[in-house]
Order: structure tokens, then C-alpha cells, then sequence
């Protein structure tokens, strides 16, 4: 089993599906979170009732296959509008309002834990909403929410591996085509998934320890 | 801009087929489910059992679920294992697949809920006469199967959705897998998946609506 | 149009099949190579601009060209009368016959054998529709499509499928890689001769018209027969269809 | 001077304020005694603005609270409440709990804002623990921390909601010694309490709430000594 | 009968139980007395097994409660206890609360476990709750439940670890009235108990622990009138 026809030339071009990994997922996270801080605070403000709309419309980003979303967004993007989009960038779009679709939950769950209380008091020192946002929810929601969010990042960089859809070579689609051309499928699926394992196991052990941490006090 | 013609009825007469497809997605997600809660329950007393090795086992198999790709783990379930002589159709490869995911996410689901029970309701059914197994039985199974009911739906949403990766293994009896046969005879991409679509989300909402209904009646306390 | 945008653009994006040698493959490292890769850089050339190959799997070729995300398809595709209510096909640029390769373990050894037992091919190829409509009227074994070629023909070395049925360069340049253990090609399936066309989209006629006289121009130049040997190699494929205007 | 006129306010169905009126002079400490749920917290929330009121008008200095041209931020600047929870800002030290409005509200750098907290913290008995989070002080330091907190902002009125009755009883008195020096100061004070020792010692006058009307108001001794109201008569029975 | 036999019990580098000796007669009522972090709640845990000792005897009707050969779960059939908190099975109706342990453990049919549960549920008060779930009585409601859970077992013995010191003040008369009631029928009892009238009106005898030694023991006219040891003295006097 260790012995290989995988050559350094072969190594790098894994790498650089890892590279492709990693790169949609940061973006993706990145935007994505934005979107779902945008989108949980406007919730939490509208209250459910208002807000109604905007959470049947994310519910529906975790209700639907990853692959149907991304297959649609394409066909919809180039078949319908007749965009010129790069593969790249339908699965970032796909995977950050996906993204923003869980993380608003996550916000929104965040917001609730501090308690009416402690804004109360925030408020009746003079402080504005902005002000009570910025400097008392902003920083106990993200107690709160930090280690969810960790966890939906390594989620949404394990869901990439379904980008392969919109013609991204990401890590996993270049381990199949490794495998086309040396046939050692199980050397290198175990290479792909120690790849995956390496990057996830640190920061989800990060995450639970912040748990850990932030839930005695 | 919109000068894409939408041929919905053409797609629309595939309904009964992409139906036929749902009856099977559900299928594997329900066979999933009930298999993966049985095994996250085994994997979580191994972790509790105290014996060093059966706990890294398990702790291996939550930690391997948890962080590698579902893609991945079905993969893995149909080309990976076939290095080694055993073969399984696409269907039991899905299955064993989102299964392993689903038992590991579970078991971890469960580890916590177990927390979330005072040590004294042990000791009360132990101080009863029940053994240790008539103890979780009876008293801690029951009350961690009830806070870790909202995760366990969500695991089934996630479960239903997973079945779409099916394909990679060569399944197309799935929701998924008709649907991209159909679309390999007609191209009618967006329509069928649109329909794909709203299947899988009526499939969703109808699981969560029936897990609150189930929740209301099995949990009135 | 179409035609005029590729031009400009200087970029030709072609859909090519990358698992599918000799028409698509990759080389020791990791180019794209192939007999679709050559045409689709002669067309690009013709056309006076740089050539892009962007790898799509079979299920998503069409798709990549709705979406927009290439001008034309290099992929080996079937030209059947379905998908050309979807897409806009040039004359034939190929001809596949279609063979059955088998697991020496299976003990099969021509197409009728194939019955009962289970059988595979790509999902979404001519071939693989033909299969399943066989497999359903024999009415015993079962058919498994998979994603790409490459899967196939891993499922076959490992055991996981007896036979497929595939373009017989596939299977020729599949079986001589000596990257699969056991497997042979066995024989011939008695499908229809499979004709590929390259495709665009269906109301851009000047690029369509361009692609039909292009594909006139490779063989009448010999560049047709010099690929084919290049790559496959034997007796060239006919192209023309007696009996009938095309 | 805090003026409530015919002030009304219900939570959906039920009316909470059935139409308060009371004014609170300069220096005065008024103490404001009563059943729960007879409406006292949510007559102090309405005062400085956390609640909107559905009739009626409340003046503070003359300007009227609810009116939609006031600046409400700015008004609370002038009013520092404290309430029965305690409502520390976990994540800040006591310094910095404290520091946090002077600078981002009234904008005060630094440095001065540190230096006026530590003034109100030594002020309350705390110029100890400047550096400490609050969740590792008992619950009448964090009471006394809070009340340091809306001193900072240099109210000119000061509101406090039971402040004590979440406290184990051998921390009440130390909270209830910070109030009485502030009285003693000559703060304007708005008092809910439970505390009818408290009442009697250090307010001007004390209010008697029941079921959202102020059934009584008067002199300590008068109220303690000779209520005029049957109610009041039977809830300083049932507090004794 | 119940011996205890020079027990020792550590946790970890403490010592918690530092060689007690004790015997209890059938039908007699003991009460244990004693500060926090004394060894109470251990030593009850330790005669039904549910905590190893490291050693001594326990003896339970002659039977050794730590060996090996020893049957604990029938071993806890004759032997009752009821914890401070945290005892009702949230997920069962009262009745199904009582009826498990009968039916899985006795093996009792479905109708048979209800009648006898049905039976102790009125005795302790609480025939009409049979449906209810825990979460819906009352902590003295949930206490008297769990003394008709292990009473259905028909026990010899009934421990009770502190049952009155989670209630609220207005809910310890019922609870206490109920272990009277049983110690009147002649139910063998230790109960552990800070609740000193109780000690003194129902009891044969008082076992005063201080840090892990039974310091003192004897008629509970001697204990609380007057008591040999000087820490039992100072014990009397703080609780008084
Ligand atoms: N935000 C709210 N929404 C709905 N009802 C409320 C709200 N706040 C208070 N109430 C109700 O209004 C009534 C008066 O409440 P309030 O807190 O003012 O009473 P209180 O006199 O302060 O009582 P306590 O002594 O218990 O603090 C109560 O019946 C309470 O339940
Ligand atoms: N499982 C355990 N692990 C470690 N230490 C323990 C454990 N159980 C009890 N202890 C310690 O043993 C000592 C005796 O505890 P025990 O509960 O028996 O006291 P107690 O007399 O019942 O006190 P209280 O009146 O507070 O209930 C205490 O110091 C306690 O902290
Ligand atoms: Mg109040
Ligand atoms: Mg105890």
C-alpha cells in the first residue's frame, strides 16, 4: 500500500484542490457571515411575526440539497439570466447564502442569551442601540455563538466538496482524478480525508474548548 | 433577459417518477436514522464504558464522522472498502454512509444530553434494586432521548438532503438520481430541479412539522 | 452573436471530458490531453483566438454550456434528437462503436451474457440510456450509472460491476492503460453506431454554421485522420450516413 | 423635578398604571412601597423612558419624556436606574463596566473617565476591586458596582428598583448604607423597596402602590404611623 | 437490623468517614444530626451500596452489604432511600414513577405494580395525582412521591437524606408528617435531618457527626437536653 505511483508534481496538484478548498470556504464563510449577522439582527429587531419572510426564505438554503442549490443557481444563472459566471463564482454565491443561512440562527441565538436585563441597564446609562449593540450584545453573543460558528465554518468547508458540480476542482474532485489516472483509490481517498481531518480537528477542538470555557462563567 | 422558455409541463409529467425517487430518499434517510440513533446509543455507553480502548473506537468514529466530508464517508463506503474485496451495492453504500455520519453526530449529541442529567437519577433507580443497565434503560435514556430530540431532527433533515449524494455511488433510484437522469434525457435542468426542490423542502418541512406533533405527545412532561 | 463575442473575447472555452480517454484525459501532470482537447485547440486556432478547456463531467456538459460557462462543447457528445430540442448540434465530428468490457471474473463473454447480471455505464451518455432501456426489457440483473468513466471502470476492476458498455476507444485505451487488473474487452454491443457532434447553443447559427464547415475542414484537410491516429489509431471512423441529406 | 401626570400604561390586556400622579422635588427621597405586580418597577421604567406610556405625560426638568422630540439618550443621561437583577456587564471588568458610558456616551477620554470611576467606586466601597470581573463579586458588590456605574454619569436623579431583594440577607445592609449616604448627600431619589425599616429612616415621603394606583403617599410617619387606607393598613400588617 | 461495623471511607486524600460505629434496631428511628460536609449523606449511601467502603462491615439482616458475593440490586429492594433532590423521574406520570421499579425489577404484572402504587400514593397524600407528571407538583408533592416510590417495594428499611432541606419553608410540614406517619407505623428508619423537632418528637435516638466521626449518641432527650460533647453543644447552639 505504500508504495506509490503518486509523484511530487501529483502532490502539488492535490494541494492545490486544497488550496481551491480553502479558498471557497474562506470566502464563502467570510461573506456568508456577514450576510448572516445582517440577516439575524434584522430578525431578532423585526421580531417573528415581521420577519416572517426572511426566515421562510432562508429556511429554504437549509431545507434543499446543497447539490440541487448549486445545480440550480447555475442552470438559473446561465440558462435564465444568460450571466457569464465563473464556476467559482456560483458555488461562493450558493455556499455564502447558505452560510448566511445558518449563521443568522446562529446570530439570532446568540442575541437572545444576553439577557433583557443586562441591555436594559445598557440602555438606561444613556447608551444608544447602536451603542448597546456594539459594546454590550456584540461581545456576549459572541460568547454565545462563537463556538457554533466555528462549527458551521468546518461544515460549510466540508460541504464544498460538492462544488465539484459547478466545474470547481476542489480537494476531493482532484482525488478522484488522481484516482482515474493511478487507480490506488483507497491510498488516496485515506490522503483526501486525513487532508479534511488535519484542517477540521484542530478548530473543532478549539470551538468545544471555547465552549467549555465560556459556559462556567 | 428572460428570453429562457420554461417547458414546466414537459417536466411536470415526470412528477410520478421523481415521487417514486422520494419514497426511496425517504427510505434511506428513515433506515439511516433508526439505524444511527441504535449505534450512537451503543458509542455512547462505549465511551462511558471506561475501558480505554473501546472508548478510542468510538471517540475514533464520532471524530472521523464529524470532520470529514459526507461525500467523503459515501465515497469511502463504496470505492474506499472495495480495496479490500467488499462490495456493496449503491444503495447499502449510501445507507452505510450517511449512517456512519449520522451515528456520529448523534453520539456526540447524546454525550451532551447525558450531561445534562443529574448523576441522582442514577442513583435513585439504582437505589430502587435496577441494575445499572434497567437504570439507563428506564430513567436516562428515556430524558436523554427527549434533549436530544431537536438535534435528532435536524440529523434527519441533514440525513433526507445527504441522500442527494447518492449519485457519486451509482444510485439513481433516489430523489436525486432520477432527477439527473431525467435530466440526461431532456437537459431540462431547471425545471427538473426545481421540482427536485421543492420535493425535498416539502419532504423537510413535513419531518419537522411531524416531529413537533411527535414531541407534543411523546414528551407532555 | 455568439461568434462574433468569441472573437473578440480572444478566449474559446470549450466543455471537454477529462476521464474519458483517449478523447479526454490528463498526463503525468495533470494536463488535459486528448483527441477532444487537439480539436478543441484546431478550432480555436481557426477561430484566430486562445483555447480554454474546462473540465465537465458527462451529467453536467449541457448544463456548463446553458449556464453559460463555455461557448461550445469538445465532448464526445451523442447527437440525439431529445437534447436537440435543449441545444444546437454540429454534424458529426465522430463515430463510436460501442463495446462491452467485462470483469474477467464474470465469466461474460459477449452482449447477450450481460443479462442478469449487474452492469454500469456513465450516467447520462448515450450508451448508459441505451443500457438501462436493455436491462429493463431482459427484465433480471440491474444497471448502476455512475458520475464519470473513471468511476465505471473502478467499479469493474474492483468487482462491483460484471460488464459495461462504453465507446470501444474507451474501453481499448482503458484496458491497454494497465491501470485496471482483470478486465477485457469482450465484444461488441449491438447499439446504433454512436455519432458525436460538437454542440452550442441552439439559435446561435453563425457559430453553429461555423462549427458544421469546421468540422467539413478537419477532414477534408486529413487533420481528422492525423488526430484519429494520433490518439486511436486502426481504421478511421466514416462519418457520412448513406441514403439520406444531412 | 420629576412631574407624573395622570400616567397610564398596560401590558396588552391589562393595566398596569391606572393613572399616576406624583411629583418628586429636588433632593427629595421618595420611597415607593407596594404588593408585587402593583406596578412600581414599571412606573421607574417608564420614568426614564424604557417603556413607552399609553396616556398622560411625565416631565423630568421639564421636558417630557415620551415626546417623540426628546432625545431619550440624552435624557437618561441625567437618571441613573438600578435594578433588583443584578445587570453587570459580564464581560468588562468593574473598571470598565464603569468607564464604558462616560467614554461612549458622554465621550470623555479615558483617563478622566477612570478617574471619576474610580472616585465612585472608592465612593461605594469597591476601590478594591477595580480590576476584577463581576462574576467573582458577591451580589451586594455587584449592587454597589451598578449604583457606582450610574453615578459616573453624574445624574441628577437617581431610581432604584429593589435593589436588595435578590440578595442573601447578610448582604442587604451594605447595599442599604450606599443609599442612605447617597441620601445623605442630597441626591434626588426614587426608591422601591421592601425594606420598611429603610423607608422610614431615610425618606422624605413614601408612596403606597396597589393594583397600578398610588393608594396613599405621605410622611413616613404618617404612612407607618397612621395610614389613612384600609389597603395600606392590611399590607404593612402582612410586611411586619 | 443494620450494623455498621468500624466503617472508613475516603474520597480521594479525604477521609470522610473515620470508623463509625453503629447498629440499628428493627423498628427503631434514628436521626442523624450533624453540620455540612459531616459524612451524613455518605455513610446512608454507603449502607445501601451505592458507595464503596474502604473498610469495616456494613451489615444489612446479617447480609454484608460490600462483598462481593453479594446480590446489591436485591440487597436495595428491602432497603428505601430518599435523596434531598432530584428523585422523581421527570418523564413518568407519579403513577409510572412508582410502578417501574415494581414491575421491572419485581417482575409485578402491570395491574399488580398499580394497585400497590395506587395504595401508597393515597397513604403519603397523593391519590389524586396519578396521571400528573413530577414537574407539576409541588417540591413537597415530589418528595412524598418518591417516599410512596420506594415504600411500593415494600422495603424493611427507609433512609432519608435531608427530604425537607430543598423545600420551600410552607411545604416541610407535609413531608414530615409523612416519615411520622411511617415512623408510627414502626418502619425502621435513619433519617438525616436538620429539622430539630422532628429529631425530638419522633425518634428513639440521635446520632450527633462532626467530621466524620459520630461524635455523640444517644436518647433525644439526652442529645438536645443535655449533651456530653462540647461540639454537639456548639452544634445545638448555632442551629438554635
Ligand atoms: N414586559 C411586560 N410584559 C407584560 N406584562 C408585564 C411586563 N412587565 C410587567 N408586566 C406585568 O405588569 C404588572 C406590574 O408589574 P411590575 O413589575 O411593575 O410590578 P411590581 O410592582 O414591580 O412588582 P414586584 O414587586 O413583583 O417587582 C405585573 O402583573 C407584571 O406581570
Ligand atoms: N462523590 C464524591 N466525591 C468526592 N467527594 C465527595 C463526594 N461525595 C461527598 N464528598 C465529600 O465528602 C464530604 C462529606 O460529604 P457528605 O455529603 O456525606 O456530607 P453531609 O454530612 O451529607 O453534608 P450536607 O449536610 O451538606 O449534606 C464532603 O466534604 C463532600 O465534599
Ligand atoms: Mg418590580
Ligand atoms: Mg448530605
Amino acid at each position: 500500500m505504500f508504495d506509490t505511483a503518486l509523484t511530487a508534481n501529483d502532490l502539488i496538484f492535490l494541494a492545490k484542490g486544497a488550496g481551491m478548498t480553502i479558498l471557497v470556504t474562506i470566502i464563502s464563510v467570510a461573506i456568508g457571515t456577514v450576510l448572516g449577522i445582517l440577516f439575524g439582527v434584522v430578525r431578532v429587531q423585526l421580531g417573528a411575526a415581521l420577519a416572517a419572510p426572511l426566515t421562510f426564505v432562508l429556511d429554504i438554503f437549509r431545507s434543499i440539497p446543497l447539490l440541487i442549490q448549486l445545480v440550480l443557481a447555475n442552470a438559473f444563472a446561465g440558462m435564465v439570466l444568460k450571466l457569464q459566471m465563473s464556476g467559482l463564482t456560483v458555488a461562493c454565491m450558493v455556499l455564502s447564502l447558505y452560510t448566511a443561512a445558518y449563521c443568522a440562527e446562529i446570530v439570532r441565538g446568540g442575541i437572545d442569551a444576553v439577557p433583557a436585563t443586562t441591555r436594559r441597564a445598557a440602555r438606561s446609562l444613556g447608551m444608544s442601540w447602536g451603542q448597546d449593540m456594539r459594546y454590550i450584545v456584540m461581545p456576549l453573543a459572541t460568547r454565545v455563538a462563537l463556538p457554533s460558528w466555528i462549527g458551521l465554518a468546518l461544515g460549510v468547508m466540508k460541504d464544498s466538496a460538492l462544488v465539484y458540480v459547478v466545474q470547481v476542482t476542489e480537494l476531493l474532485k482532484s482525488t478522484q482524478i488522481l484516482i482515474t489516472r493511478l487507480q490506488e483509490p483507497m491510498f488516496l481517498l485515506l490522503l483526501c480525508g486525513a487532508f479534511y481531518f488535519i484542517i477540521s480537528l484542530p478548530l473543532a477542538r478549539f470551538g468545544g474548548y471555547l465552549e467549555k470555557r465560556w459556559s462556567n462563567d | 433577459m428572460f428570453d429562457y422558455t420554461f417547458q414546466w409541463k414537459q417536466a411536470m409529467a415526470k412528477l410520478p417518477q421523481m415521487l417514486d425517487g422520494a419514497v426511496v430518499t425517504m427510505e434511506v434517510a428513515v433506515l439511516s436514522m433508526v439505524i444511527g440513533i441504535l449505534l450512537a446509543v451503543v458509542l455512547t455507553l462505549l465511551r462511558l464504558s471506561g475501558s480505554r480502548p473501546l472508548a478510542a473506537i468510538a471517540t475514533t468514529w464520532v471524530e472521523i464522522a464529524r470532520n470529514t466530508p459526507a461525500l467523503f464517508q459515501i465515497y469511502m463506503a463504496h470505492f474506499g472498502v472495495a480495496s479490500f474485496g467488499i462490495h456493496f451495492s449503491p444503495f447499502v453504500s449510501l445507507l452505510i454512509g450517511i449512517t456512519f455520519n449520522n451515528a456520529g453526530y448523534l453520539a456526540e449529541n447524546f454525550r451532551g444530553a447525558l450531561k445534562a442529567i443529574p448523576e441522582t437519577q442514577t442513583r435513585a433507580g439504582r437505589s430502587l434494586g435496577m441494575s445499572q443497565l434497567q437504570a439507563f434503560r428506564y430513567i436516562i435514556l428515556p430524558q436523554m432521548l427527549r434533549i436530544a430530540f431537536l438535534p435528532m431532527t435536524n440529523q434527519m433533515v441533514w440525513a433526507i438532503l445527504m441522500t442527494s449524494l447518492g449519485v457519486t455511488v451509482g444510485m439513481n433510484t433516489d430523489l436525486y438520481g432520477v432527477t439527473q437522469d431525467l435530466n440526461a434525457l431532456t437537459f431540462r435542468t431547471f425545471e427538473l430541479f426545481a421540482i427536485a426542490a421543492v420535493i425535498f423542502y416539502v419532504i423537510t418541512k413535513i419531518i419537522t412539522l411531524g416531529a413537533r406533533l411527535l414531541a407534543a405527545r411523546l414528551f407532555r412532561y | 452573436d455568439k461568434l462574433d463575442d468569441i472573437i473578440s473575447s480572444g478566449t474559446l472555452r470549450c466543455a471537454v471530458v477529462l476521464d474519458f480517454p483517449p478523447m479526454g484525459m490528463r498526463d503525468d501532470s495533470n494536463t488535459p490531453i486528448g483527441f477532444d482537447v487537439d480539436y478543441c485547440n484546431d478550432l480555436a486556432a481557426a477561430l484566430g483566438v486562445e483555447a480554454e478547456i474546462v473540465e465537465t463531467p458527462f451529467p453536467e456538459r449541457i448544463p456548463a454550456l446553458m449556464s453559460g460557462r463555455v461557448d461550445v462543447g469538445v465532448a464526445s457528445t451523442s447527437d440525439t434528437l431529445e437534447r436537440a430540442k435543449t441545444v444546437g448540434f454540429s454534424v458529426p465530428y465522430f463515430a463510436f462503436e460501442m463495446a462491452v468490457t467485462s470483469n474477467d471474473e464474470a465469466g461474460i463473454t459477449s452482449f447477450e451474457d450481460m443479462k442478469g447480471h449487474t452492469v454500469g455505464a456513465v450516467a447520462g451518455t448515450y450508451e448508459a440510456i441505451a443500457l438501462q432501456a436493455q436491462v429493463e426489457a431482459w427484465g433480471e440483473g440491474s444497471f448502476r450509472p455512475y458520475q464519470t468513466q473513471a468511476d465505471v471502470f473502478l467499479a469493474l476492476s474492483q468487482g462491483q460491476l460484471d460488464a459495461t458498455v462504453s465507446t470501444s476507444t474507451v474501453a481499448q485505451a482503458n484496458v491497454q492503460s494497465g491501470n485496471f487488473d482483470g478486465i477485457s474487452v469482450v465484444g461488441k454491443a449491438p447499439f446504433d453506431t454512436d455519432y458525436v457532434a460538437l454542440f452550442a447553443k441552439r439559435d446561435e447559427y453563425g457559430l453553429l454554421n461555423y462549427l458544421n464547415l469546421f468540422v467539413n475542414q478537419q477532414v477534408r484537410t486529413g487533420r481528422y485522420a492525423e488526430l484519429y491516429e494520433t490518439w486511436v489509431g486502426g481504421e478511421l471512423p466514416d462519418l457520412t450516413v448513406g441514403g439520406v441529406y444531412r | 423635578m420629576i412631574e407624573i401626570q395622570n400616567v397610564r400604561k398596560s401590558f396588552g390586556q391589562m393595566e398596569v398604571l391606572k393613572g399616576i400622579d406624583l411629583t418628586v422635588a429636588k433632593g427629595e427621597v421618595l420611597t415607593v412601597i407596594g404588593g408585587s405586580g402593583s406596578g412600581k418597577s414599571t412606573l421607574l421604567t417608564c420614568i426614564n423612558g424604557l417603556e413607552p406610556i399609553d396616556s398622560g405625560k411625565i416631565l423630568v426638568d421639564g421636558t417630557e419624556v415620551h415626546a417623540k422630540s426628546t432625545n431619550l439618550n440624552k435624557l437618561r443621561q441625567k437618571i441613573g436606574i438600578v435594578f433588583q437583577q443584578w445587570n453587570a456587564f459580564p464581560h468588562l471588568t468593574v473598571l470598565e463596566n464603569v468607564t464604558l458610558a462616560p467614554r461612549k456616551v458622554l465621550g470623555m477620554s479615558k483617563g478622566e473617565a477612570e478617574a471619576i470611576a474610580e472616585k465612585q467606586l472608592r465612593h461605594v466601597g469597591l476601590g478594591d476591586k477595580l480590576k476584577t470581573f463581576p462574576t467573582r463579586l458577591s451580589g451586594g458588590q455587584q449592587q454597589r458596582m451598578a449604583i457606582a456605574r450610574a453615578l459616573a454619569m453624574s445624574p441628577d436623579y437617581m431610581l432604584f428598583d429593589e435593589v436588595t431583594s435578590a440578595l442573601d440577607p447578610q448582604l442587604v445592609g451594605e447595599v442599604l448604607e450606599t443609599l442612605k449616604m447617597l441620601a445623605e448627600e442630597g441626591m434626588t431619589m426614587i426608591c422601591v423597596t421592601h425594606e420598611m425599616a429603610f423607608a422610614r429612616d431615610v425618606s422624605n415621603r413614601v408612596a403606597y402602590f396597589h393594583k397600578g394606583v398610588m393608594a396613599e403617599i405621605g410622611a413616613p410617619d404618617q404612612i407607618f404611623g397612621a395610614p389613612q387606607e384600609e389597603v395600606t393598613r392590611q399590607f404593612l400588617a402582612s410586611v411586619r
